[in-house]
C-alpha cells in the first residue's frame, strides 16, 4: 500500500487535532525550560493550516500539501519553532516532489528531509535537548525498516515510536540550543517540547497511514 | 489572573491600534500584516532600522519607533518572535532606498524569522543588514549554549544606530555602530515576580515569598539562580559584578548606567536602585556621564529590573544625545 | 513582600538621591527637607509652581520637574503628604520674585499642610496662590465627603499651568489657567491589584482573583464597589460613563484623552484600553485631539488605571503643546 | 493635687510609647478605611518628639512642653493627623500659658483648646467618623467632672473613658470627612483610627497623672 494525497491531508487534519488536544500540556512543558508558548504556536499554527486544507485544490499532490504546510506554518507561527518546522515541511516538499503515492522508501525519504531542513536551520545535533531529538531517531527507524522492507505503515509505526522514545531521552539533557539552553543544570528532569509535538505529528503519520 | 484585555488571542492587534490613535503624530501602523512605522516612512535616502520580537516587552519596540530611533517595530505574538511576512511587509514600508538594519534580539526565533525575512527583502531588491544583540551576561555564551541573549541593551543600540542613520550614515555605518554598542554594552537583571501570559492564564514560574530569581530573561524564562531576597544595594552589587568583569570595565571609563524596570516595579524602586549603582560605580572610579531610568524593556508586570552599562566615546555619546522624538524616548525636539 | 529597598524608612529619601543622580540636567534635590527643583531654580521674574503629595505616585510629582512644568516637588512619605517645613522651603528655593503657585491634590493631609506652608511663606514675604484638584468623579463631592479626590488630572494641570508659567504669566493667570483645567478635567480609575506599602508589608486591600474595584484612589483606599471582572471595553465603557455625565461632556467637544496606569500594569494593556476609549469617545461625536498614555500617577506596583478625560479649547491646547523637558513628560526641546 | 512639667513630660512619653505599642493596630484600621499608615504617622512623629524631649531646657512648663509636642509633630507627622494633632496641641499650650501647675480647670482647658483647633482646621463635627467623635466627648466629660469638682486625675480618668466610647461609637457611622468619606457606607462597621489614636493619648495623660 502506498500513501497518497488523501492521506497527506487526512495525517496534516489529525496533527492539527491532537497538537490542539495537547496544547496546554505543550504550554506547560515550554514553561519549565521556555517562555510557555510551545503549545500556543503550533497550535496557531495548524489551525490555520486546516483552514487552508479546505481551499485544497483538486488534483494536489502530497507535496502540494506538505508546501501548504510548510509556508502557512513559516507565515503564522513565528518563534523558534515557526521556521524549524515551517522549513521541515518545506525540504518534506521538495523530497517527495510531485508523486502523487508515496512509497516507504519516499516516505523514509520525507522525515530525512524534514530532518535535515531542521539541522539547517536550527544546527542542533542529538543530544541538544530539542526536536533533532525526536526527528533524528525517527529517521534512523526509518531507514531501518525501510531496509527491512517493511510496510509504510510499520515504517511511520517505528519511527513515532523512536520519535517518543526520543522525546523521553531529552528529559536528563541539559540543553544545548534553544531557550532551555540558558538554563543550565536547572534544564534536567524536564522533557524538550519541541521533541514532544514532533512525537505527536509522526504519531498522527503513524495512525492515519494505518487506517489509510 | 485579571489583565485589561478582551479576547487573548487579540491583545496584540488592540494595543497597536490604541497605539496607532495615541500618537499619529509619531507613528502609522499596520494590523494585517502587523507592524508600526514612523508617520514619514519611507524617508528618502535614510537607511531605514526595522526591529522587532515578541509582544510583552512594551514601550520595547513600538514605542521606541520616530525620528532619530526606530522606522519600524514588528511585534509579535506575547513572547514570540514575528514570522517572516511582517518583517518583511516593515522592511519594505521603510525601505528609502538607502538599505535597511534589522535589530535583532538573539533568540533562535527572532534569528530564525529575521533571517528569512531579510533573504526574502533581498530577493525583492532590499539591502539589508543584520546585527544581532546580546548583552545578557546571565547567559554564558559558549558552544553549548544559544548564546548570550539579547536584553535591555537593545534599547541602546537602537538610540544610537537611529541617530547614526537620522544624520545620514550608510547601511554599513549604521550596522558598524550598532554592533559596536553591542559590543561595549553588558546587561543582567532580576526578577522578585513572575509575569502571566495572557494565552496562559498562570505564572511563567513561581517564586516564593522570600525568593528572588537572578538572571532572569525577558519572557518569563527562570533565571540562572534563585536567591533569598536581599536589600536593594545587596542585589545591585550583585548584578553588577559580572556586568563590569565580562567587558571589562575599567576605571577611568565613561559610561551610560542603565537601570530597566520589568514592568511592574514602582519607580521609587527603581531609583532606588540606580542610586546604588551609581554609587558603586563610582567606587570603581568609573564615571557615569549617561543614564537611563524607567521602563523601557519590560516582561509584561513582572516586578523586577535589569542593570546595562555601556560603555560611551565621543561618536557614542553625540549620537545618544542626538534629538530622538518617539513615544517612550524623546529629547531635542 | 518583596521589594527592590533596603531599610523602608529610608526608601524615599534614597529614590530622591537616585533621581538626583539619574537626571542632573533637570534637577536639583535637598535631601534635608526632602524636595526636588529644577536645575536653574529659582527663574527670576517667572511665576515657580509647586506641587507634592505622599510618594508612592512616581512619576508624579518630581518626574514632573523641569522646564515647562513644576518648579519643586515635595514628596512626603510614601502614600502621606509632606509636612510644612519641605514645602516652605521648595517655595523659597522657586520663588523667582513673581509668586509661588501651589498645586494641591484635594486630600485632607495635602491641603493642611500646603495651607500652613502657603502661611508661612507669606508671613517671609512670598506671594502664594494655591489651587485645590479633585478631578476624581468616583467620590461624590457633597456637603458629606471630603470633596472629590485629585487623582491623574493633577498631570494635566500641572502640565498646562507649567507651560502658562513657563511663557510669562503672572501669578493670577496661572492659577487662573490651572482653576480651569482643573474644571475642565475628569477622572475614575479601576484597581486589578491592591499595592503594597513598603512600611506596611502587606497589601492595602484584597481583591479576589475574579474581582476588581472601581472608583479606585490613587492611595490603596479601597474604592467604592467591587464587581467582578469583566473584559477591558467593559470596564472602560463603565469608567467613561461617570465621566462624560459628570462635566459633561458633548458632542463637538474637542478633549485630551489620557490613559493612566497605575503602575503594574503593563504597557498592552494600557493601549488596548486607549483603543476602546478612543472608540467610545467618537462614538459619542467627540473628538480627540490630544492624547497620552502611560504610568504618570500611580500607587507602587498597583495593576490598574485611570481615565481621565480634559475638555480642551484653544488656550489650552496650545500650552499642553509648549515645550516640556521632565524626566516623565518631555517634547519640544 | 496639680499637674507640672514633669507629668506633662511623662504624659507624651507614655503617649509615644503606647502609639508605638499600638502603631501596627492603628495602621490596620487605617488600612480599612483609610490609607493604613496612621500608625506609621503618629509613631514618626511621637519618636521625634521624644528626642526633642531629651533636649527640653530646664524651668521649662507644661506649656513649652505641649509647643514642643505641637512644632515636632507639625514637621514630622505629615497627613491629616500631623496638622490636626499638631495645631491641638499648640492650641493646647496657648491654653495653658506659662503656668507651672495645672489644676483641674487648667486641665479642661488644655483638651478643649485642642479639641478647638483641631475643628479650626479640619471642620469636623461629631458623627463625622473622625478623631473629633473622641475629642468632643472628652472635652464634654472634663467639664463635667470640672464642674462636679473632681480631681484632675479623674477629670482625666473621665475624658479617656469618654475618648474611649466616643471611638467605638465611630465603629457604625458612615464618614463625612477625611479618607473613610470616600467609602461610602463601607466604611460603616469600622473604628475610625485617629478617634483611637486620641484615646490612646488621653489614657496616657490620665495613667501618668494617677501615677504623679
Ligand atoms: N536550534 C534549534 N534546533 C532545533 N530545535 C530547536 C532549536 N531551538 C529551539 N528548538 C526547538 O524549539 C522548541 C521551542 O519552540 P517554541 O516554544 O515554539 O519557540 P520559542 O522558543 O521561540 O518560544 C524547543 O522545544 C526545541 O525543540
Ligand atoms: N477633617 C478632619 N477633621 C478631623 N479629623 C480628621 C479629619 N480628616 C481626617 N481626620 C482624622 O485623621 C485620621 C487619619 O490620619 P492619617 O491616617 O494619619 O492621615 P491621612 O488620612 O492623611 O493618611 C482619621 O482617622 C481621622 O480621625
Ligand atoms: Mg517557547
Ligand atoms: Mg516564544
Ligand atoms: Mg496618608
Ligand atoms: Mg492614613
Amino acid at each position: 500500500m502506498n500513501l497518497n494525497v488523501t492521506w497527506a491531508e487526512a495525517w496534516i487534519r489529525e496533527g492539527a487535532r491532537v497538537i490542539a488536544e495537547h496544547r496546554a500540556e505543550l504550554n506547560t512543558l515550554d514553561r519549565a525550560i521556555g517562555d510557555g508558548d510551545h503549545g500556543e504556536n503550533m497550535d496557531r499554527g495548524f489551525q490555520a493550516v486546516v483552514l487552508k486544507l479546505d481551499a485544497l485544490p483538486a488534483g494536489s499532490t502530497p507535496g502540494d500539501v506538505l508546501k501548504l504546510v510548510a509556508t502557512t506554518l513559516i507565515s503564522t507561527v513565528g518563534g523558534a519553532s515557526g521556521p524549524l518546522f515551517g522549513t521541515a515541511f518545506l525540504k518534506a516538499a521538495v523530497a517527495v516532489g510531485t508523486v502523487g503515492d508515496l512509497d516507504a522508501a519516499a516516505v523514509a525519504a520525507l522525515i530525512a528531509a524534514a530532518r535535515d531542513g531542521i539541522v539547517l536551520r536550527g544546527k542542533a545535533v542529538v543530544g541538544d535537548k530539542t526536536m533533532i531529538d525526536a526527528w533524528t531517531p525517527a529517521v534512523d527507524a526509518a531507514a531501518a525498516a525501510r531496509n527491512a522492507d517493511a510496510s509504510v505503515v510499520t515504517l511511520l509505526q517505528q519511527a513515532a515510536d523512536a520519535a517518543a522514545a526520543g522525546a523521553v531521552s531529552t528529559e536528563p539533557l541539559v540543553a544545548h540550543k534553544g531557550r532551555a539552553s540558558y538554563l543550565g543544570e536547572r534544564a534536567i528532569g524536564h522533557r524538550d517540547p519541541g521533541a514532544e509535538s514532533t512525537t505527536l505529528l509522526l504519531r498522527a503519520a503513524a495512525e492515519t497511514a494505518a487506517r489509510a | 489572573m485579571k489583565k485589561l484585555i478582551n479576547d487573548p488571542k487579540n491583545v496584540v492587534t488592540e494595543a497597536v491600534a490604541g497605539f496607532a490613535v495615541a500618537h499619529p503624530d509619531l507613528v502609522r501602523v499596520s494590523l494585517d500584516p502587523i507592524y508600526i512605522v514612523r508617520a514619514d516612512a519611507p524617508v528618502a535616502g535614510k537607511v531605514g532600522i526595522v526591529s522587532g520580537g515578541g509582544s510583552g516587552h512594551e514601550p520595547m519596540h513600538g514605542g521606541l519607533v520616530g525620528v532619530g530611533m526606530l522606522d519600524a517595530a514588528v511585534p509579535g505574538a506575547v513572547f514570540t518572535s514575528p514570522t517572516p511576512d511582517p518583517i518583511l511587509a516593515a522592511t519594505q514600508a521603510v525601505d528609502g532606498g538607502a538599505g535597511v538594519l534589522h535589530i535583532v534580539k538573539n533568540y533562535t526565533g527572532d534569528v530564525l524569522n529575521f533571517e528569512t525575512a531579510a533573504d526574502l527583502a533581498l530577493a525583492e531588491g532590499i539591502e539589508v543588514a543584520s546585527v544581532i544583540i546580546n548583552d545578557d551576561v546571565a547567559v554564558k555564551d559558549s558552544l553549548y549554549t544559544a548564546g548570550r541573549r539579547g536584553v535591555a541593551g537593545t534599547v541602546l543600540v537602537e538610540k544610537i544606530a537611529g541617530a547614526a542613520a537620522e544624520r545620514g550614515d550608510d547601511l554599513a555605518s549604521v550596522a558598524a555602530v550598532a554592533e559596536k554598542v553591542n559590543a561595549s554594552v553588558r546587561s543582567m537583571g532580576v526578577a522578585l515576580t513572575p509575569c502571566v501570559v495572557p494565552h496562559a492564564g498562570k505564572p511563567s514560574f513561581t517564586l516564593a515569598d522570600d525568593e528572588i530569581e537572578i538572571g532572569i530573561g525577558i519572557h518569563g524564562e527562570p533565571g540562572r539562580e534563585r536567591i533569598k531576597m536581599e536589600p536593594a544595594d545587596a542585589i545591585v552589587d550583585r548584578l553588577l559584578g559580572p556586568i563590569l568583569e565580562d567587558l571589562p570595565f575599567a576605571s577611568g571609563d565613561k559610561v551610560l548606567l542603565f537601570v530597566n524596570g520589568m514592568g511592574g516595579t514602582p519607580q521609587v524602586e527603581l531609583y532606588v536602585v540606580f542610586r546604588r549603582a551609581a554609587e558603586a560605580l563610582a567606587e570603581q572610579g568609573i564615571d557615569v556621564t549617561r543614564t537611563l531610568v524607567g521602563n523601557f524593556t519590560t516582561s509584561l508586570e513582572m516586578q523586577g529590573m535589569s542593570i546595562s552599562v555601556l560603555k560611551l566615546d565621543d561618536e557614542l555619546t553625540t549620537l545618544w544625545d542626538a534629538p530622538v522624538a518617539t513615544a517612550a524616548l524623546r529629547w531635542g525636539r
